[in-house]
């Protein structure tokens, strides 16, 4: 339970500094320490039961089927990084506190660093592989937040977009590995998963596993070659790189290294993998560091080289080696914050981190140098400090593996250079910053920082001391405890003294110190040999990779996605084709054994008759008018086909469409360009769109053929059936329209209502672009009311709207019903529209077509809301028959009101449509005409 | 309550028609208030909808007391209820948001939201195959107008393809269910299940043509790899509000994928059985692939949004080519997580093409937005959200799916474009919002304030992605159920034994 | 023998149909197409009437009476769109 | 008659199909119809043909299929709402697009035919 | 209120005669048809332009059958001319002077022209005074003028009594 | 047969030769303005002798008076004139030449601008001049 608190205490401590943002910046920063202090101290109470190797633990069920549990516990290794996390972030607290400017937004910098803290306390305490991963990426993302915190540099802003890019791309990875040991393993609890080594090991998944948790692991605590992006998260203040670069951050990656020590290491790849990994990234990190001017550029690839030696010390794979990474991650964490910090002050005081105008400081800051110089003395390996006793470890364990056989011997040496060269940059950073004479162009005169900026810089100091004098009492235990977690066996004898006599690591020790004053001294050939290679900027090289790539995917995407309609259309109808026919080819025979009708002269007239309308369409296409007369032949003769093959329904629901459809074909004539080419695309298309029309059409064709020869059992009998008995109607078709199939109507008319909205819309503050001649340049005729056309019109409406009752009543018996009637009264308005103008019908029939729609669905909506009165389902109907005397038996159905709902929607949908249309030409048309 | 199942369509019906007649005809606080009463309706029925399935089982609703196969079956499972859920919820962020001003920017934008609820629900809804068609081309027909909302070249240009193409869509799905009407004889998706094993000879090779037919259909509107290039123009040139609605629109294939090619055309189908498995593989592998391309070739916020919906629709569409109940069940996970992202992700944009002058959401340094604070740090919690990092729900989706790949063993194919496309996004969403917020040219910041109900919609949403974390337990429970529901079909007692067929 | 008067008379109709689908496709004039697919509404009341007659329903009036009336509407608009473009002004 | 009726809607279809594939609107829209035509009698084909048998009962001893026929209207009139729409965005394209290229831009054809033109005026 | 009731009494006549020819003459249909009438005429009513209307209805009737007729007779005509040589055929443009005023009667006279024997009305001149009229033969353009004016628009003037 | 069904047979042959016979006129005629007179007057009488066919037959054959078709007369035979006059409008607007010989053809383009005639009727002037 303890645990959880751990966690949370700091999690809530996220609010802390936004809600005390307003009271001054002390404040601020104790509210924050608030959190994180009483977190250490729970953390600090629990110090007894963990050296004695107990291990808190707490679980709580969160999402089961993904493996995903709340699951936490704090053993040795836990512990530490807890006790990293939490001290050196409280110094950083009160660091940050002096360091940040008036105008750095204060809360916002230590939300994030708490942030930060959470889920870097959150990846320690993981008990749970994908919990781990959760906090794993959290810290990518809190890092991210600081390293980008002056987000108006532009160095900022890059350099924490690459540290994302690529921690990022590494916890991918380690997703992926995560969830294959959980896979192996059976289980995504952490300490169960620790138990089955071998398991894991002998897996068949065990290399991908590998290659994928190193990738995550190596990218994160940057391991040559994924070590670029660290030194330009140097971007960020100053605080956030002593935090993130020392204790946190990058240790995570060690620290899961660390972590699957049991379960992944002990074999021939680990070894190979790791320790090599380990020691490139040693020597190319201490090298490199020696030729950096920038203060923190030489902090950060000793960093890079630092947590090589941690990699290098976790491959070799003995259990001594594991101890010393431990102890160094330690160390490392301890004088590397210091050394940030320090450099930080420098800084801070003196406005340039460039080495070569930084000299002689000594005589400035007295103080500030001592401290800087004991760290970094620590960072060099020089006996009495820290840094020195976890150097000698190393050295021991390099020269104990053999897995290289005879070339075993590379490693110690490898590792001796390693170690001059560090000794190299640490004395640069020594003697170039606090002698070598006076200092140059400084911008500002450098003095000692504010009292309590530089009391972290001496609780740091004041360890690395401690540490490096009585070793086995400052950290014995907590080292013990550690590496027990680490190893989760019995930690061998390790002994913790300054001195172990006169032995090969000793003369490594010397050899190392030796040959880095040598470097040291003659670093004016070595400048000069670096001099000589263009120095590579990753940030350069990464920004121009990203831009590469994406111009490169901008390429492809346009090539493939060139917004033409005509290949969308083109390779979804080709897909369609193919899927279509592809089951075809299988097909034994395509005519089936259902008896055929007979065919006859007649309908072989129409058939050719439509074939040759259809033709004469696309023949037309271009010549517009006509291409419209010849698709009213294609759609009266369908209408007629539906009539003979027993629809009369259909037959009258397609002629009374086909009719609306050409008033609104010749009003897109009217304003579409009068003219078009013959030919509209190159004759190689246009021969493989045929092509393509020509199999579509035929496969359509054989499938409809197929279909047509076969018998079918189909659920019509029930409708005919009950079609009478059930729905009160004759008319079979309209009794399914209505009643068996009401909802599909009801989903119908509303597309119709939509529609006409839409197209409402569409003809908002269009100015349309209306031809003042004909496409034959024929100006269109002055004479705006035909006598003879309006007076006719006019005649038929009774006429035409008593049909249209006609047709709506006997709809449910016979052919007809309320879409087709309301079409016919339709249609009969627009005749009127057509014969006298908008303008006319607009001052004799004042109607609100939208609200006629609105009516006619809510009429067919009642009428099927009405039936839950009755304790029915939606549009359950009703029907009886009535005795009148003198008039008979008649029957009233809820049927009738649906489709009364249907009659009033398709008029207002219709007319909205058209005469909307027409209203917005009429007043173009007073202007244009009026010229 | 008896009717509680058909609410979801009538509620948006009535509420739109209702918005077409007085008082509340005019874009004014009056409709809006119906418009938010409505969704908020909408939102308790899907919620009181999926606690009665999850508690009861599932709900059915014969249109007209018709008995299934003949009537119109309205069928509420584990599946449609969450999905119902889903879409209220993003009706009503997308209802508030738009009455913070972006609804008057022309007219019917309330009542057409409404029907595209009606549609949305209705699809989600119903157990016909030609209902679902009805359906279909209502939410298509409420979201032609829609995307012309507020007028200008690029939404017609866009619209007309968009329009084009799925009329083309249309007219393949209703041969499609022509084939099938006339080899199953029966459009009651349940009895088609049913009858799907029976199916032989040549019959057979039609109804394989038919269910062939409807992958193209579903693919389109999912946006699958050749269908998609209405997706990327027809999202980025739609209002904000629209964007964020349109997000649940290529769900709406995926769910029909489920419903038709998981259930009529899965395991059990004899000779159809995972007809559409050999063409869905590959078109949804590539369908990944574009989208990642797609996205890093993304110059704007909103066609990286869109194309980053064509990445989840990748991941879902290999979900559907893998039938399982795991590989369901997370791709429900993540089609939740997706929608509210995406459309996140969408109301944002709008409130920083509003804020950011001349540039919109070009990824070019341009004058800063007006509060960055909080569009910054909206931006940044959707960008996680989107690339699938914690703690938002995208990581639980995304890892949801890797698991069930790896338990169909099909993790060598799906993992690397699935982690290959979190990173693109990383890469390119980072990239965007330290361009948009922090590449400020000099000059005064712009003075338009988002409407406080836009941040209330947003809000919305931000809180269903919080709600998927925090519940996430009981939600994977309940999208497994689900997936174990949609594959054990509809019980069939409800079906007349022996009937016409 | 009434059933051979319909048929014959029926392909009277229809090479009516016919030749009026020639002076659709010829021309010259759009006028004349227009005329064209006039006649060919009103030979198509024809055929339908016949249809009725030959299946002995009546289920076939409501068609020919819609063709009346519809293959009037349509040749107005498209004489009124030769005349003025704007057939709905 | 069954086959004179597979052979029609196959050129419905092919007819509609190509005309789809063109780049200007209206011969898009004239070609959607036409396919509309095509999977309206598609659709129709699905309950199989019957002469003499309208589904209104008492009419005639054997019904054709009323479920296609009921299908069919549904789609007829949607297809009539969708038609409707598109030709009206295919005038409110033109006049935003100022063309009525279904992709916004001229063809390839006008814009060389436009700098064939510009070039003979040139020489002249 | 029977004026506001009945705009149009005699087209709510026609309407139920229509009703009754569709349906079938029965008292349920009368009823129907009636109230359908009336309803009709009321929404069509506001539609309607004034016209003359009909004074003497029982010469309106003879005047139908007798264009019936002259329908009858002048298709037989008109096919003779189409069977015959085109070379034979005398086309030609009339145009007529018109007594008769108002636009229904004129309407009526155009449609009758256009119906009978190989005449169709054209157009007519924008202040109506004159009707152009296309003749499919032309014997002598006088006969043509006076046939027409005997035999049709005598009787309209007649019947619309002006 | 009965003596019904043999009138009905005469009627319909009629009405087919009618129909025919306007067909023929429509390919055969030499301009569109002499092709007006085939479909407005033949087609249309064509149909009404099938319309009075189809009434007799139903009246033999049991289904009661159904004097329906004639509403389908009565539309066609209030339509025909409006529709050839429009065709007629829409030729002479779009200056459709008349046939060579056509006489008085000059009033063409006055019937096209809705004049007056200029000269009076009938009188030689008026004579095309060929
Ligand atoms: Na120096
Ligand atoms: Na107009």
């Amino acid at each position: 339970m303890n645990v959880l608190w751990i966690l949370l205490l700091p999690m809530l401590g996220i609010m802390a500094p936004l809600i005390t943002a307003r009271m001054g910046r002390t404040a601020c920063a104790w509210a924050t320490a608030i959190a994180p202090f009483a977190a250490l101290v729970i953390l600090l109470r629990q110090t007894p039961k963990i050296f004695a190797g107990e291990v808190d633990t707490w679980w709580q069920e969160w999402i089961p089927s993904l493996g995903l549990n709340l699951s936490l516990h704090l053993d040795g290794l836990a512990y530490l990084f807890a006790l990293l996390i939490l001290g050196i972030g409280l110094l950083v607290i009160l660091y940050a506190r002096y360091y940040l400017s008036e105008r750095d937004s204060m809360p916002q910098f230590y939300a994030s660093l708490i942030f930060f803290m959470t889920a870097m306390l959150g990846v320690v305490l993981s008990n749970n592989l994908i919990q781990l991963w959760l906090f794993w990426e959290l810290t990518s993302i809190s890092s991210f937040l600081l390293i980008s915190y002056w987000s108006y540099r532009s160095d900022a802003r890059k350099g924490a977009r690459m540290a994302l890019a690529v921690t990022g791309a590494g916890g991918l990875a380690l997703l992926a590995a995560l969830l294959l040991i959980g896979h192996v393993a059976g289980t995504y609890e952490l300490r169960e998963v620790l138990a089955m080594g071998d398991t894991l090991r002998f897996s068949d998944y065990y290399p991908i596993i590998l290659v994928l948790f190193l990738l995550g692991t190596f990218t994160k605590s940057a391991q040559f070659p994924f070590h670029f992006w660290l030194p330009h998260a140097m971007a960020a203040p100053t605080p956030v790189s002593s935090y993130l670069h020392s204790a946190t951050m990058v240790k995570a990656g060690v620290f899961l290294m660390a972590r699957f020590y049991p379960v992944l290491a002990d074999t021939d790849f680990w070894f190979i993998a790791v320790s090599l990994t380990g020691m490139a990234t040693l020597l190319v990190g201490a090298y490199t560091a020696l030729f950096k001017h920038d203060l923190k550029g030489l902090l950060a690839y000793s960093t890079i080289s630092h947590l090589g030696l941690i990699t290098l010390l976790l491959g070799l794979g003995s259990d001594l080696a594991a101890v010393a990474a431990v102890f160094h991650i330690i160390n490392h964490a301890v004088f590397k914050a210091s050394l940030f910090m320090a450099a930080g002050i420098i800084d801070h005081e003196s406005g340039t981190r460039d080495m070569r105008k930084l000299n002689g400081l000594w005589n400035y800051m007295p103080i500030t140098a001592t401290l800087a110089m004991v760290a970094a003395a620590s960072m060099a390996g020089v006996p009495l400090l820290n840094g020195f006793l976890s150097k000698e470890m190393m050295f021991a364990e390099t020269l104990r593996q053999d897995t290289l056989g005879a070339l075993s011997w590379w490693i110690p040496l490898l590792a001796t250079i390693g170690g001059a060269l560090a000794v190299a940059y640490s004395l640069r950073f020594m003697h170039d910053v606090f002698f070598n004479g006076e200092p140059i162009d400084l911008p500002k005169t450098p003095h000692e920082p504010p009292r309590y900026m530089r009391v972290p810089v001496e609780v740091l100091v004041v360890l690395c001391l401690l540490v490096g004098i009585f070793p086995q009492f400052m950290v014995g235990d907590l080292l013990n405890a550690a590496s027990g977690a680490v190893l989760q066996r019995p930690v061998p004898e390790f002994s913790l003294s300054i001195w172990h006599g006169f032995n090969v690591p000793l003369a490594m020790s010397a050899a190392a110190v030796t040959c880095g004053a040598l470097i040291y001294i003659n670093r004016r050939h070595l400048f000069q040999f670096q001099g000589q290679f263009r120095e590579l900027d990753a940030k350069l090289i990464f920004e121009g990779a990203v831009q590469q790539l994406v111009q490169r995917m901008t390429a492809v995407h346009e090539w493939i996605e060139n917004g033409s309609l005509q290949r969308a259309m083109f390779l979804m109808l080709l897909l369609a084709l193919a899927m279509m026919a592809s089951p075809l080819f299988s097909m034994l025979a395509v005519e089936g054994l259902r008896p055929q009708i007979p065919t006859n002269w007649v309908v072989t007239f129409c058939t050719g008759l439509l074939i040759v309308s259809t033709i004469l369409t696309v023949w037309w296409s271009h010549r517009r008018l006509r291409a419209l007369l010849a698709l009213s032949v294609v759609g009266l003769i369908v209408s007629i086909a539906f009539a003979y093959f027993s629809a009369p329904d259909l037959a009258l629901t397609q002629l009374s469409v086909e009719v609306v459809t050409i008033l609104l074909f010749l009003l897109a004539l009217f304003f579409l360009p009068q003219h078009s080419p013959a030919l509209d695309s190159s004759l190689r298309v246009i021969v493989r769109d045929l092509g393509v029309a020509t199999l579509f059409g035929s496969v359509v064709g054989t499938i409809c053929y197929a279909m047509l020869t076969r018998p079918l059992t189909s659920i019509s009998d029930f409708f005919l059936a009950n079609s009478k008995t059930g729905g009160g109607g004759t008319n079979v078709v309209n009794v399914i329209l209505v009643d068996f199939r009401g909802f599909d109507t009801l989903g119908e008319i509303t597309v119709l209502g939509i529609a006409a909205l839409g197209i409402y819309k569409l003809l908002a503050r269009i100015a349309l672009a209306m031809p003042s001649a004909d496409s034959n340049g024929i100006p269109w005729s002055k004479e705006r009311r035909s006598v003879l056309l309006a007076l006719v019109s006019q005649s038929l409406l009774p006429l035409a709207l008593l049909v249209s009752m006609y047709i709506f009543l006997r709809g449910h018996n016979m052919p007809g019903g309320g879409f087709i009637a309301g079409l016919i009264t339709a249609i009969a308005l627009i005749q009127q529209y057509v014969a006298h103008g908008v303008e006319w019908m607009k001052e004799r029939m004042p109607i609100n077509y939208q609200a006629l729609i609105a009516s006619g669905l809510c009429i067919a909506i009642l009428s099927g809301v009405g039936s839950w009165f009755f304790g029915h389902n939606f549009l359950k109907t009703w029907y009886d028959y009535f005795y009148l005397p003198g008039v008979g038996k008649f029957e009233l159905a809820s049927a009738m009101v649906f489709d009364l709902g249907v009659y009033l929607t398709v008029i207002g949908a219709t007319l909205l449509i058209l005469a909307n249309l027409g209203k917005m030409t009429t007043s173009e048309r007073l202007r244009a005409g009026d010229q | 309550m008896t009717h509680l199942p058909i609410l979801p369509v009538l509620v948006p019906l009535v509420t739109g028609a209702l918005m077409l007649i007085p008082p509340f005809n005019e874009v004014n606080n009056r409709q809006r208030a119906l418009g938010t009463l409505a969704s908020l309706i909408m939102l308790a029925v899907a919620a009181l909808l999926v606690i009665t399935v999850d508690r009861d089982g599932t709900l059915l609703y014969a249109v007209g007391e018709w008995q299934p196969p003949f009537g119109i079956l309205l069928v509420v499972d584990r599946l449609s209820a969450i999905l119902l859920l889903l879409t209220s919820v993003l009706v009503l962020a997308v209802q508030l948001y738009a009455s913070g001003g972006d609804d008057a920017e022309g007219r019917f934008f309330q009542p057409l939201l409404m029907f595209q609820a009606m549609g949305i629900q209705g699809a989600f809804l119903t157990g016909d195959i030609f209902n679902l068609f009805v359906f279909f081309e209502v939410l298509l027909i409420a979201s032609y107008g829609l995307v012309i909302h507020g007028g200008g070249k690029q939404k017609t240009a866009a619209n007309l393809h968009y329009v084009i193409l799925n009329l083309a869509g249309s007219a393949l799905f209703l041969i499609g269910l022509g084939i099938l009407y006339g080899t199953f004889g029966t459009l009651n998706m349940a009895d088609m299940a049913r009858v799907a094993s029976s199916i032989e000879g040549g019959d057979l090779t039609l109804a394989k043509a038919g269910a062939l037919l409807l992958v193209i259909v579903f693919g389109l509107k999912s946006a699958m790899l050749p269908l998609h290039f209405w997706l990327p123009k027809t999202y980025a040139a739609s209002p904000a509000a629209v964007a964020a609605l349109f997000a649940i629109m290529t769900k709406v294939g995926i769910y029909s994928l489920w419903r038709v090619h998981g259930a009529i055309f899965g395991e059990q189908a004899g000779g159809l059985a995972n007809v559409a498995l050999p063409w869905l593989w590959p078109l949804a592998w590539l369908t990944l692939l574009m989208g990642i391309i797609a996205v890093l070739a993304s110059q704007t916020l909103r066609s990286l949004a869109a194309n980053l919906v064509i990445i989840s629709v990748g991941s879902l569409l290999l979900m559907v080519a893998m039938p399982s109940e795991q590989t369901t069940s997370a791709g429900l996970y993540y089609l939740l997580h997706s929608t509210l992202a995406t459309a996140l992700v969408f109301l944002l944009a709008g409130m920083i093409v509003a804020q950011r002058g001349k540039a919109e959401d070009r990824f070019v340094a341009a004058r800063a937005v007006s509060q960055p604070l909080l569009l910054g740090s909206l931006f940044f919690v959707a960008a996680l959200a989107l690339i699938g990092m914690p703690p938002l729900s995208g990581f639980i989706g995304k890892a949801l799916m890797m698991k069930a790949a790896l338990q169909q063993g099909e993790a060598g194919w799906i993992w690397p474009p699935l982690l290959l496309a979190s990173l693109a996004a990383l890469l390119v969403l980072s990239r965007a919002g330290s361009t948009l917020f922090w590449r400020v040219r000099d000059g005064k910041p712009g003075t338009a304030q988002a409407h406080p109900l836009q941040l209330v919609g947003v809000g919305v949403l931000l809180l269903a992605l919080v709600l998927m974390v925090v519940g996430a337990g009981w939600l994977t429970d309940y999208t497994a159920a689900a997936a174990q529901g949609l594959y054990q079909g509809i019980d069939t007692r409800v079906l007349p034994t022996g009937g016409a067929s | 023998m009434l059933d051979q008067v319909l048929l014959g008379v029926a392909v009277l109709v229809g090479l009516a149909l016919v030749l009026n689908a020639w002076r659709l496709i010829i021309g010259p004039t759009v006028t004349d197409r227009i005329l064209a697919l006039d006649t060919m509404y009103i030979n198509c009341i024809a055929l339908i009437i016949l249809l009725g007659i030959y299946f002995d329903t009546s289920l076939f009036f409501e068609a020919a009476l819609l063709i009346a009336m519809l293959g009037f509407v349509g040749t107005a608009a498209l004489s009124k769109y030769l005349l003025r473009g704007d057939i709905i002004e | 008659m069954e086959f004179s009726f597979a052979i029609a809607v196959g050129f419905l279809t092919a007819a509609g199909v190509f005309l789809m594939l063109r780049g200007q609107t209206f011969p898009v829209i004239l070609g959607l119809t036409l396919l509309s035509y095509a999977t309206n009698l598609f659709l129709f084909a699905s309950g199989r043909l019957v002469i003499n048998g309208a589904a209104i009962l008492g009419s005639s001893e054997n019904y054709t299929d009323p479920l296609p026929q009921a299908l069919v209207l549904t789609a007829i009139v949607i297809g009539f709402a969708m038609t409707a729409f598109v030709i009206i965005l295919a005038i409110r394209a033109r006049t935003d697009l100022g063309n009525d290229q279904v992709d916004g831009r001229e063809s390839a054809l006008d814009i060389s035919a436009e700098y064939k033109s510009r070039k003979e005026r040139r020489e002249s | 209120m029977i004026k506001r009731l009945f705009p149009m009494p005699i087209h709510t006549l026609i309407l139920l005669l229509v009703w009754l020819f569709l349906n079938d003459f029965s008292v349920g249909h009368l009823i129907l048809g009636f109230i359908i009438s009336v309803g009709i005429c009321l929404i069509a009513a506001p539609l309607m332009d004034e016209h003359p209307t009909v004074k003497r209805p029982l010469l309106a009737l003879r005047y139908a059958l007798m264009v019936l007729l002259d329908i009858i007779k002048s298709n037989f005509e008109v096919a003779v001319r189409v069977l015959s040589p085109n070379a034979s055929l005398r086309p030609g443009m009339v145009a007529l002077p018109l007594d008769l005023e108002g636009e229904f009667p004129l309407a009526v006279l155009a449609s009758t022209i256009s119906l009978t024997p190989g005449t169709v009305s054209v157009d007519f001149s924008e202040d109506m005074k004159w009707l152009y009229v296309h003749v499919l033969h032309i014997d002598t353009e006088e006969a043509v003028i006076h046939l027409i004016k005997q035999r049709y628009e005598q009787p309209l003037k007649e019947i619309f009594a002006c | 047969m009965s003596l019904v069904e043999w009138i009905a047979s005469f009627l319909l042959v009629m009405g087919g030769v009618f129909v025919l016979i306007g067909a023929v006129g429509m390919v055969k005629l030499p301009d569109v303005y002499t092709r007006l007179h085939a479909p407005t007057k033949a087609t249309t009488l064509g149909i009404g002798c099938i319309l009075i066919a189809s009434m007799c037959l139903h009246a033999v054959r049991g289904e009661g008076f159904a004097i329906q078709e004639l509403v389908i007369s009565l539309f066609l035979f209030i339509t025909a004139p409006v529709s050839a006059y429009m065709i007629a409008k829409a030729a002479l607007h779009r200056r459709v030449p008349m046939r060579d010989g056509t006489v008085n053809m000059a009033l063409a383009e006055q019937a096209r601008e809705r004049q007056s005639p200029t000269a009076v009727p009938g009188s030689a002037t008026q004579q095309p001049s060929e």
